[in-house]
């Protein structure tokens, strides 16, 4: 079982990208559950989200404590939430920053992070700090765990409320290409 | 039987005498002005400027047709007009003989009787009366319609003696018909058995118990469910105004929001009759009710009733009317409207029901003080709608009664001081003023 | 369970009248109404009509099928009855038949009077109750040339008139010294007598018949005056008497009329009467008086319905006031109430006018400030208005004057005000 | 082909509702039921689910448009939670009674005060002596299926009752997962004949007074009122019977197999049983599995249908073990623990041999049940057979 955890803002989609990539991996025939941390629904509040998937079926309906990934949709977020908090010390860090790495207050031991301007790519595509798609392709190419066929199958049969798929498959895109993948 | 018809009425105070009545009617049934033709007749009184008239009533059990050996004479059953045959008449003039106000006479120029047919529909007479002594009345027949409807309301059923809520449910059910779906929440009209009580029911349309706080929602899942399959079945509550103004308001208030195909009557007897005569938000100011009593400290109800109806007519709903069961053709008129109004959206119908057991009112008296309510403008009668943004007064009152004339007539208002009577007329007065100020302007709510 | 709960017998006025009167109250309950004629119900009244050619005789009748239909009364023509019997409440017909019932009607009105006058009974003779007289009558005046009417009542004072028109020479023999003594007084009397000699009529008054006697081409009539007459037909007219015999032998005596109450009762449990078959009290001293008038008929009928009935709005018998019109050639006439009173004492007053040019007379007799009688020949007065006048008893007070000025006018204005 | 779809509890429900067809559904939004009431509207909208759709002004009137519509023969759907549930108990209260086969999904939350709109079961649990039928789901594929298999259940003959499918707000409401969505025409052929008011109806076709006057200190009305009680306790007795068959029904056509009633998991050989109910099960499962792995003899007794309480099932479950440990996720305040708790102690009187049980309360107001929560839960029961009885009830979260 592989448990991952979404940081975000309200906003920014963190719970609907657990969910596409949910959708995603089952396209890549495993078992999925997702769930967001439940708080007041605010733009700009931190929240998370989390997903486990595994070739068997899951039963259990809980929160990630030890999540094995994270994945950071927003730069600011690490300065007033503990994003890493019970972080399994050998885990992957997905992180949407302009920064290099070395600019980064990272963990040690991680076994592999990827970075994205998420923030950069998501202004030129949405005109808006939005990005959850472009992490998700991030997270592929950090990963190799879900293709980007799979990510465009999920985006599908989401109903994105604030701009069209294609620009979605873009970003996805672009998410994947401009990864720095350490 | 028991048939109403059409009639001239006449007003002696408005008559001089100048005989154009009878001109019109020797002009339309002989061709003449020869006087001696005129089956209408006025006649100098006792004194200068008192004039009779004699004129055929149409009488309901004619003495004229009993009397007439050979069936020259009939009534008709539809029109209510007494007609006479020509072809059967033998001349013996026996019907002169049973006519106790000259209706039928003998006719020298033509040496027959004669008699008032009523021009088949359009008396001339009427038409010549420029005073207008002569009326010719014709909502009548609207009682012998709503009368050959079959009665869908058992016989017998247990109100409060002198309620009127017999008279209006009897009267709406035969006008809506049997392929109605009727509710009554609890209240007075549920409390009289019109549901049932063990398993008898007391109507022959589908009936219910909804709750005191959903009928108009029960009623509007019905009628979805309805138009969704194709059939056309009417919805009709019969709320108090608990049911409708206060604890039910707010689906009322949902359900005339979406424009639910609803009939809903309201019964506002002015509080909780059917619990211990309890105030409800539409007992007036002053009342005596069991929770606004009257002691040293209280003196009745402190605050104005809620105004229902202009709160339904702001919900635009397809149309709105107020409704005393005192001038029922007034309300057939209106219950006409609402079936019609109710295939588009809510028709809501708000009929002042004076209670003769929680007002203090003697049962004979309660028609009267129906009457009265209208009069003295604390029940003004209107109607709006929807269709075309009109609003109205169905029954102006041009010169109204004071408040005092309705309140002396019931119990509850026995204790009121002078300054509590002065408030009621004043809130009368600004009611029909406000009023007054809605129907001066079209009342384009849909806008 | 009896068969009907209201069975009327008869169904002339009296009989349609008390149906009416039992619908309006009791919208379900059976009723039978039962005919001994064949045909549908008629009146009496137009027989003189049918027989003059001024009714057609197909034509007089009172109600349709339909309507008893209408109705839910269960009419059965051609059924006489026997015996209306109070204590088994069943009728028994003629032809055997039983009908059980809640409560009865007798409506069968009257029939006429033969008088015993020597060889009457041996001479072919008229007389006119029925559809069936009316036609033998006129079939009979067809082939004739004269005839001889015995009775100035109403019935033999039409039979006269119709004769006359046809051609035939017309004697009237009348008991009594003047025409229809039963409402006219001797001036209206005489008037009307004069009319009828002016077309040819000859009138016998004061003028008992003592013998009739067949002879080969018709009747003789011999008089008290020893006058002897003779004619192609006979007639006789001189009255009626109730067909009330199927109350026989139940302890009472109807041979002058079933006497009723205020409600039409006859006293025999469920059992009422009315028409022509009763004697109710007379409107003016209360005493038993037979009216045999359409109008009382009427009256009667609706009383006793309402009782059988219970409705509770019926309202008791005011008593038979003697009423009646009547037109002869190209005149009418009407007479309600005490209209023969004369003037007497202080309380009686008489009111006449009489204009002799225009065949015009007109009479009102009033007791103290009430009217309690008029007459009229080519008068314009409205007869119904002075019945009810009289009935209601209106005090005239200060209108007085007034209305016996302007009887037509005031009289309408009174009756306009006491309209509901 | 049956499709796959990923989504949440609230989505599978609405699709849930799409496969049942109904007539009619209302909606009102409100947390965490808001976004099952915005799929079933969308679903209205783009023509997959073909009913009118009643945008009332409250639960109140949601519930009452539903039981209109269901007396004039519809079918009909709708879901809530929480104050909506409270403000909707008017109505609510006389639905089974009225006999009205209406499918109503809990999208279960704690109750206020203080101010809380996240999960915890203390709604439905508040209303369970109330008449509806209550089945309680695990996963998100469960929300689906059994949404379908309520009308059946509900609009059975020998039923005739309101059912509420409930599922655990924040954990169901919003946990994603795989689910099958079977094929329409397969489940119109389970479904068959609709059958929503054959026994009353407002239908001027066959005209009846609905809801008379029933009572009263004299004549029959007592007695009449009797018959109906009894007629409603029957019902619900019945159902235990209808709700296995359909289950079974349902698994022989769909390959998805449910314990109708109480599921029985690992009992074989277990020395005592955790009792669960709703979403914390799949965590509980996985707890008892990790303590088998340690040779502890734990099993699980999961109660999917609490109403009717599926007395016989838990005789037979219980009479396993020596030791139950029941997890609540309300309370029921009178008692000081939790409802589950004490209808299995109702349970328990009637097995031969009394055994301990214990009483745990968790997950109130959105909070987690984790399998650290269980093996907690594990450790204290395993306890009750050393003869150790812990004050009682023990609460999960509360020093989380």
């Amino acid at each position: 079982m592989y448990e991952i955890r979404f940081h975000g803002r309200g906003g920014q989609g963190a719970v609907l990208a657990s969910k596409i990539l949910a959708k995603a991996l089952v396209e890549e025939g495993k078992h999925v559950k997702a769930i967001p941390a439940f708080g007041f629904e605010r733009r700009g509040a931190p929240v998370a989200a989390f997903l486990r998937y595994d070739d068997q079926p899951i039963r259990k309906v809980t929160n990630i404590y030890n999540p094995d990934c994270i994945i950071c949709l927003d730069p600011t977020l690490p300065n007033s939430v503990d994003i890493y908090q019970g972080m399994n010390p050998n885990g992957v860090l997905v992180m949407a920053t302009k920064k290099d790495k070395k600019a980064l207050n990272l963990p040690k031991g991680l076994s592999k992070i990827g970075l994205c301007d998420a923030f950069g790519i998501a202004l030129s595509i949405f005109g808006r700090p939005i990005t959850n798609s472009i992490m998700l392709g991030s997270l592929a190419r950090t990963t190799g765990m879900v293709s980007l066929e799979a990510l465009n199958k999920g985006m599908e049969s989401v109903a994105f409320r604030d701009a069209a798929l294609d620009k979605n498959v873009e970003a996805v895109r672009r998410g994947y290409e401009e990864t720095r993948v350490y | 039987m028991g048939r109403s018809y059409h009639t001239i009425a006449f007003d002696a105070q408005k008559c001089n005498g100048c005989q154009e009545c009878e001109k019109a009617c020797a002009q339309a049934k002989a061709g003449v002005t020869d006087l001696v033709h005129s089956r209408i007749k006025v006649s100098p009184g006792r004194k200068e400027g008192e004039w009779g008239l004699a004129l055929c009533r149409q009488c309901a059990q004619p003495l004229c047709v009993m009397n007439c050996p050979g069936g020259a004479l009939s009534k008709d059953p539809v029109s209510g007009v007494v007609s006479w045959d020509e072809s059967r008449c033998v001349g013996c003039k026996l019907c002169t003989l049973a006519c106790a106000y000259a209706g039928i006479t003998f006719n020298q120029a033509t040496g027959q009787v004669m008699k008032c047919d009523f021009c088949g529909g359009d008396p001339a007479c009427v038409k010549s009366c420029e005073r207008g002594a002569l009326q010719h009345l014709t909502g009548s027949d609207i009682y012998n319609e709503w009368g050959d409807l079959e009665d869908l309301f058992v016989p017998g059923i247990s109100a409060c003696l002198g309620c009127n809520s017999e008279l209006l449910v009897r009267h709406t059910l035969r006008r809506v018909g049997p392929n109605t779906v009727v509710a009554t929440p609890p209240g007075c009209i549920a409390g009289v058995g019109a549901v049932g009580v063990n398993g008898l029911t007391a109507t022959k349309t589908p009936v219910f118990h909804p709750l005191l706080t959903n009928t108009a929602s029960m009623l509007a899942g019905a009628r979805r469910y309805y138009n969704r399959i194709g059939r056309d079945v009417t919805m009709l509550a019969f709320a108090g105004d608990g049911g409708a103004a206060d604890v039910g308001f707010q689906s009322l208030s949902g359900a005339a929001e979406r424009g639910e195909q609803i009939i809903f009557i309201c019964v506002d007897n002015e509080g909780y009759m059917n619990t211990g005569v309890q105030r409800s938000s539409t007992t007036p100011y002053g009342a005596w009710t069991s929770t606004t009593p009257v002691g040293s400290v209280l003196r009745g109800k402190t605050r104005d009733a809620k105004p229902l109806p202009i709160i339904m007519l702001m919900h635009n709903c397809e149309y709105v009317a107020t409704a005393s069961t005192a001038y029922m053709e007034d309300y057939y008129q209106k219950l006409e409207k609402a079936i019609l109004a109710a295939k588009k959206g809510m028709a809501y119908v708000h009929v002042f029901s004076p209670c003769p057991t929680g007002w203090r009112l003697p049962p004979a008296r309660l028609i009267e003080a129906g009457r009265k309510a209208v009069q003295c403008n604390l029940m003004p009668l209107w109607e709006y709608e929807s269709a075309t943004g009109d609003m109205r007064f169905t029954h102006p009152v041009d010169n109204p009664l004071p408040v005092t004339d309705y309140l002396s007539m019931i119990g509850k208002y026995r204790h009121l001081s002078a300054e509590q009577t002065q408030h009621i007329q004043e809130h009368a007065d600004r009611q029909v003023d406000l009023l007054r100020k809605f129907m001066q302007q079209r009342m384009d709510l849909a806008v | 369970m009896p068969d009907t709960k209201y069975l009327i017998v008869g169904s002339s006025h009296a009989g349609l009248a008390a149906l009416e009167a039992i619908r309006l109250a009791d919208a379900e309950g059976s009723i039978t109404l039962l005919s001994k004629e064949g045909s549908l119900p008629y009146s009496p009244t137009v027989l003189p009509y049918v027989f003059s050619g001024m009714a057609d005789a197909d034509r007089v009748f009172l109600r349709e099928d339909d309507y008893f239909k209408q109705m839910g009364v269960d009419f059965k023509r051609g059924s006489a009855v026997t015996e209306l019997n109070a204590q088994k409440g069943q009728a028994v017909l003629e032809t055997g038949e039983t009908i059980g019932f809640q409560k009865a009607l007798l409506a069968t009105g009257a029939r006429p009077q033969v008088p015993k006058i020597e060889g009457l009974s041996d001479c072919p003779f008229q007389v006119l109750r029925t559809l069936a007289d009316a036609k033998a009558l006129k079939s009979g005046m067809e082939s004739a040339r004269s005839a001889i009417i015995l009775g100035a009542g109403l019935i033999g004072m039409h039979a006269a008139e119709s004769l006359c028109e046809a051609g035939l020479q017309v004697t009237v023999v009348e008991m009594a010294g003047r025409v229809l003594p039963g409402y006219f007084d001797a001036k209206a009397s005489g008037m009307i007598k004069s009319i009828f000699n002016e077309h040819g009529v000859k009138l016998l008054l004061g003028s008992p018949v003592t013998h009739v006697v067949a002879n080969h081409n018709g009747c003789g009539v011999s008089l008290e005056n020893g006058l002897d007459l003779s004619a192609d037909m006979i007639m006789v007219a001189t009255g009626v008497i109730p067909n009330w015999e199927c109350l026989e032998n139940q302890g009472i005596d109807g041979a002058q009329g079933v006497l009723v109450d205020d409600y039409m009762r006859t006293g025999l449990k469920n059992i009422w009467a009315a028409g022509d078959v009763t004697r109710s009290k007379s409107f003016f001293d209360n005493s038993p008086t037979y009216s045999g008038t359409l109008p009382m008929a009427v009256e009667q009928g609706r009383i006793a319905g309402a009782s059988m009935a219970e409705d509770p709005g019926v309202k008791p018998f005011p008593g038979a006031v003697p009423l009646n019109t009547y037109s002869f050639f190209g005149n009418r006439s009407f007479s309600v109430g005490q209209a023969m009173a004369t003037a007497s004492g202080k309380k009686t007053e008489v009111n006449l006018i009489h204009i002799p040019s225009s065949n015009s007379y007109q009479k009102l007799v009033f007791n103290a400030d009430r009217l309690v009688g008029a007459m009229g020949i080519n008068s314009e007065l409205d007869p119904g208005v002075l019945w009810r006048m009289i009935e209601r008893q209106v005090e005239l007070g200060d209108v007085k004057e007034a209305f016996a000025a302007k009887p037509k006018e005031i009289g309408r204005l009174l009756m306009n005000n006491l309209w509901r | 082909m049956p499709k796959t779809i990923v989504c949440d509890g609230n989505e599978a429900a609405a699709w849930g509702v799409s496969r049942a067809k109904p007539d009619m559904v209302a909606v009102y939004p409100i947390t965490p039921q808001s976004s099952l009431a915005e799929y079933v509207s969308q679903f209205v909208a783009d023509g997959i689910i073909d009913a009118d759709l009643m945008d009332v002004e409250g639960e109140h009137s949601v519930l009452s448009v539903l039981q209109g519509a269901c007396l004039a023969g519809a079918r009909t759907f709708t879901a809530t939670c929480g104050q909506g549930l409270a403000f909707m108990f008017e109505p609510y209260f006389r639905t089974p009674p009225l006999r009205l086969p209406i499918v109503m999904s809990i999208v279960t939350r704690d109750g206020i005060t203080p101010q809380c709109v996240w999960g915890g079961q203390q709604d439905a649990m508040t209303v369970r002596e109330v008449g509806w039928i209550q089945m309680y789901c695990e996963t998100v594929q469960e929300v689906l299926d059994t949404v379908i298999l309520a009308y059946r259940v509900a609009e059975h003959r020998d039923v005739m009752l309101p059912v509420n499918v409930c599922h655990d707000g924040n954990y169901l409401s919003y946990g994603v997962e795989k689910v099958e969505l079977p094929d329409q025409e397969d489940v119109d052929r389970f479904m068959g004949e609709k059958n929503t008011n054959w026994h009353v109806a407002l239908d001027p076709e066959r005209p009846m007074g609905v809801d008379p006057l029933t009572g009263g200190a004299t004549g029959n009305g007592p007695a009449l009122f009797v018959r109906y009680r009894k007629g409603s306790c029957k019902a619900m007795q019945n159902a235990l019977q209808v709700i296995c068959d359909v289950h079974r029904e349902w698994g022989e056509q769909f390959g998805r197999h449910y314990a109708p009633l109480v599921e029985e998991y690992r009992l074989d050989g277990a020395d005592f049983a955790l009792v669960t109910i709703g979403s914390m099960t799949g965590a509980a499962k996985d707890a008892v599995d990790a303590a088998r792995e340690q040779g502890v003899k734990v099993g699980l007794i999961k109660i999917k249908t609490f109403r009717p309480f599926p007395l016989e099932a838990m005789i037979q479950a219980l009479s396993k073990v020596k030791a139950v440990g029941v997890v609540d996720r309300s309370v029921s305040f009178g008692w000081n623990s939790g409802p589950v708790y004490q209808e299995t102690l109702s349970a328990l009187y009637h097995l031969k041999e009394r055994i301990p049980a214990v009483s745990f309360i968790g997950g109130l107001a959105g909070a987690d049940i984790t399998e650290t929560h269980l093996q907690r839960v594990i450790d204290v029961t395993a306890s009750l057979l050393q003869g150790h009885m812990p004050a009682q009830p023990i609460w999960l979260n509360e020093n989380d």
